[in-house]
């Protein structure tokens, strides 16, 4: 098992070059699986025996709240890796994810709330899923907050690092405390967003979603960090072909 | 106890765009100091904190015993004083207060030996006035009294003689002198180099 | 075609929530792909400033 | 014997004599250590003998507790009854925002004036010394605060019997307070006006703190038994006690570097 397929991927040319060769790989299949999916959830699942099409918002809602977890623990992995073995990608990689993770974030807190008003009559009920999300879009902003603060961009990485860790251990503890507080107060909220028994053709769709935002989240990533990568590389021979082109 | 030797090979280190430490090299053995001189902003306070492990060296090594001394940096750290230009004290504090704290964090300090640091350094009259009212000078002499009371074998200095009458730049000149003596070493960075007493002196230019 | 826009009473919300997170889908490439110019343009004054200054 | 004139190029191979004259072994002088405990000991004393210099900012976060605390009756109403049902809320935010006000200072100045970097360099364990700054922290603003929530909840109308029980879930919610503020006051050293950023950092870090907490004073209001959420309580202090002081370690080499 020979490591220089892992050297390779700290070495910013190589990164760069792959980068830029493999995002049509990921937007398109991205794309496809994207439409797929919305033509199964609008079109041919049946609509929801409770909430009828109502439920439908699930296909935004759903995908849009995976991303927001899924990208930062991506985050958080990528910073810790930079931190520990100084690699300037895994610094660059945690650079891209924050703005798309909390964008996605706020998706999932629009389109969540969008679903609970037929539901719930208001538009914020503090649903403990909810209300982790907005402290998750907190955790994002100040994370973003706290790269911008710090000019010297090798400081400004590696203090965020730190942040992404202690944050990324904070998210379950957060998640807990927040249903914790909720089941004191309420009732557990009726929003059932993935029921169990739920049928294939209204699962399927679901799934086709989530894999066709991720590969919308790599996609995406992998353009961010071509920039990324660029930025943190000083006057380097190789920029010249790929910045002159 | 092998013999201490600082090596340093082909440091650099860039500051954003600025090119700060250029494929610095030397080796220090027992008893030699190298006097790091250079226009303001050439990089010597870099290097120093680089030497010192503060600062991380985009490529090169820093070299103690023939270790790298990121393998251990706490150990290598056990075996230097670090002096910056701005001497660390809290100015709400009074100077022998400040060396009890300072110094206390990293060794066992009688009364009579800080006392002893003080009168040396002559600071016995002010060294119980509150840092505040000091002048640089006197502020100077006390960071001089500290890095007395650290024998350790490696010294890095940031301009000990700043703020200093001659009678002062002696004592830096003294305090040096015995340093190598007992066969420690001495990075200093200095702008008018030191006193001429300081014998087995190796000068490093930083071009700016 | 009207009962598919209608969402059985639920158009009020559905779209809405489906517009937003197309907003955001787009979003994200215009500012990808802006954040990777911006950064290719800055290499490229970098690289001119590299260049007298040698 | 004078000294080696030659200016040398930037990457010369300065060499020094290979060995001073008289000394053949190694370094002559051994200087007697001293242990971590020590020396985190002495780092608390100096925070604290510092603050008592300045006794008059020690009063700062009592003063806030108190006035956030008068807020709410003005802004809501007297009647006791509703003030005692807001009491928990009231106290905890205040408890919090009094927390957060002097964690901006607890490591700047040590930064600015450079005995951060003396800590950093003096082959003391950082982490132990961050924990003993810390617990300074603590002791100068979340004591405090823990010791005035009684008179606050006074105000609010709360009974005497819960008094004891107030004093100690805040006294524990203070460490965690403090010590999750501690990581966030690291990070945000080396930029300047970083009071809103702190705060950015630190609130959502301490909401688990902010709901158990709550939550133990308002069953120990109600006379009920506060024991499941102190218990939650302790383990989050504990958690930071092992994991804070690691973090803000690290966080202070990168803001030195």
């Amino acid at each position: 098992m020979n490591w220089s397929w892992f050297h390779r991927l700290a070495s910013p040319p190589h990164v760069y070059a792959l980068a830029a060769r493999l995002t049509p790989w990921f937007a398109w299949p991205a794309a496809v699986a994207i439409i797929a999916g919305l033509w199964g959830g609008l079109v041919l699942a049946p609509p929801d025996y409770q909430q009828g099409d109502g439920f439908r918002i699930i296909y935004v809602h759903a995908p849009s709240a995976w991303m927001s977890l899924m990208v930062y623990v991506t985050m958080a992995v990528s910073a810790a890796v930079g931190l520990v073995w100084r690699i300037k990608v895994a610094h660059a990689v945690a650079a891209s994810c924050a703005p798309i993770g909390a964008s996605f974030t706020f998706a999932a807190l629009v389109t969540g709330a969008l679903w609970g008003q037929p539901m719930w009559g208001t538009y914020w009920q503090w649903d403990p899923r909810l209300t982790s999300e907005l402290v998750l879009l907190f955790l994002y902003l100040g994370y973003m907050g706290l790269r911008a603060g710090i000019e010297d961009p090798q400081r400004a990485d590696r203090a965020s690092a730190v942040l992404a860790v202690v944050g990324v251990v904070n998210v379950p503890i957060i998640h807990y405390s927040v249903t914790w507080w909720n089941s004191l107060h309420q009732a557990p909220s009726v929003m059932r967003l993935a029921k169990p028994a739920m049928p294939l053709a209204m699962l399927l769709p679901l799934l086709l979603m989530l894999l066709g935002f991720t590969l919308f989240f790599v996609a995406l990533l992998l353009v961010r960090l071509r920039g990324e990568v660029l930025a943190r590389e000083r006057a380097a021979s190789w920029i010249r072909e790929v910045v002159s082109a | 106890m092998p013999a201490e030797r600082l090596e340093v090979e082909n440091l650099h280190l860039w500051r954003g765009e600025h090119h700060v430490l250029r494929g610095v090299n030397f080796t220090l053995a027992r008893g030699a100091c190298l006097e790091v001189c250079g226009a303001n902003g050439s990089g010597k306070t870099t290097l120093l904190r680089t030497l010192c492990g503060l600062a991380y060296p985009e490529e090169g090594r820093v070299l103690w015993n023939g270790e790298n001394v990121r393998q251990d940096l706490p150990a290598f750290h056990e075996a230097l004083v670090y002096l910056g230009h701005e001497p660390p004290l809290k100015s709400d504090l009074t100077a022998r207060e400040n060396l009890h704290y300072w110094i206390g964090v990293r060794r066992q300090l009688g009364e009579a030996e800080l006392a002893a640091a003080l009168t040396r350094v002559g600071a016995p009259d002010w060294c119980d006035r509150l840092v505040r009212t000091l002048s640089a000078g006197q502020r100077r002499r006390v960071a001089l009294a500290a890095v007395a009371l650290l024998p350790l074998p490696l010294w890095l200095l940031d301009e000990p003689t700043t703020n200093l009458d001659t009678e002062g730049r002696e004592l830096v000149g003294d305090l040096v002198r015995e340093q190598l003596e007992r066969g420690g070493m001495v990075v200093a960075a200095v702008h008018q180099g030191l006193p001429q007493s300081v014998r087995n002196v190796t000068r490093l230019e930083l071009a700016a | 075609m009207r009962a598919f826009f209608d969402m059985g009473g639920y158009a009020a919300f559905v779209w809405p929530a489906y517009a937003v997170t197309l907003a955001v889908v787009l979003l994200n490439i215009f500012w990808a792909y802006r954040a990777l110019e911006r950064s290719r343009t800055e290499a490229r004054r970098r690289l001119q400033v590299q260049g007298e200054r040698r | 014997m004078s000294r080696p004139e030659g200016t040398v190029a930037q990457a010369f191979r300065a060499v020094g004599e290979p060995t001073a004259p008289g000394t053949a072994a190694g370094f002559a002088v051994s200087m007697p250590r001293a242990g971590a405990l020590e020396a985190a000991r002495l780092a608390l004393l100096r925070d604290l003998q510092l603050a008592f210099r300045k006794r008059g900012q020690l009063v700062q976060p009592l003063a806030f507790f108190a006035m956030v605390t008068l807020l709410f009756p003005l802004a809501i109403s007297p009647e006791l009854a509703r003030l005692r049902e807001l009491a928990p809320g009231v106290l905890w935010v205040g408890a919090l925002l009094g927390s957060l006000l002097a964690l901006e200072f607890l490591f700047r100045d040590d930064a600015h004036d450079g005995t951060l970097e003396q800590y950093a360099l003096s082959g003391q364990s950082l982490t132990a010394l961050m924990f003993a700054k810390t617990f300074a922290h603590w002791l100068l603003t979340g004591l405090p605060l823990a010791l005035m929530a009684p008179i606050a909840a006074l105000s609010l109308g709360v009974a005497t019997a819960a008094l004891p029980g107030i004093l100690l879930s805040v006294a524990v919610g203070t460490v965690a307070l403090s010590l999750i503020g501690s990581i966030g006051a690291a990070l945000t050293l080396g930029i300047k006006r970083s009071g809103a950023l702190l705060s950015l950092l630190t609130l959502p870090l301490s909401l688990p703190v902010l709901i158990f907490g709550a939550r133990a004073t308002q069953l120990a209001i109600h006379g009920e038994s506060l024991l499941a959420p102190l218990e939650l309580l302790a383990a989050l202090a504990v958690l930071g006690i092992t994991l804070a002081p690691l973090a803000s370690a690290a966080a202070v080499r990168i803001s030195l570097e």
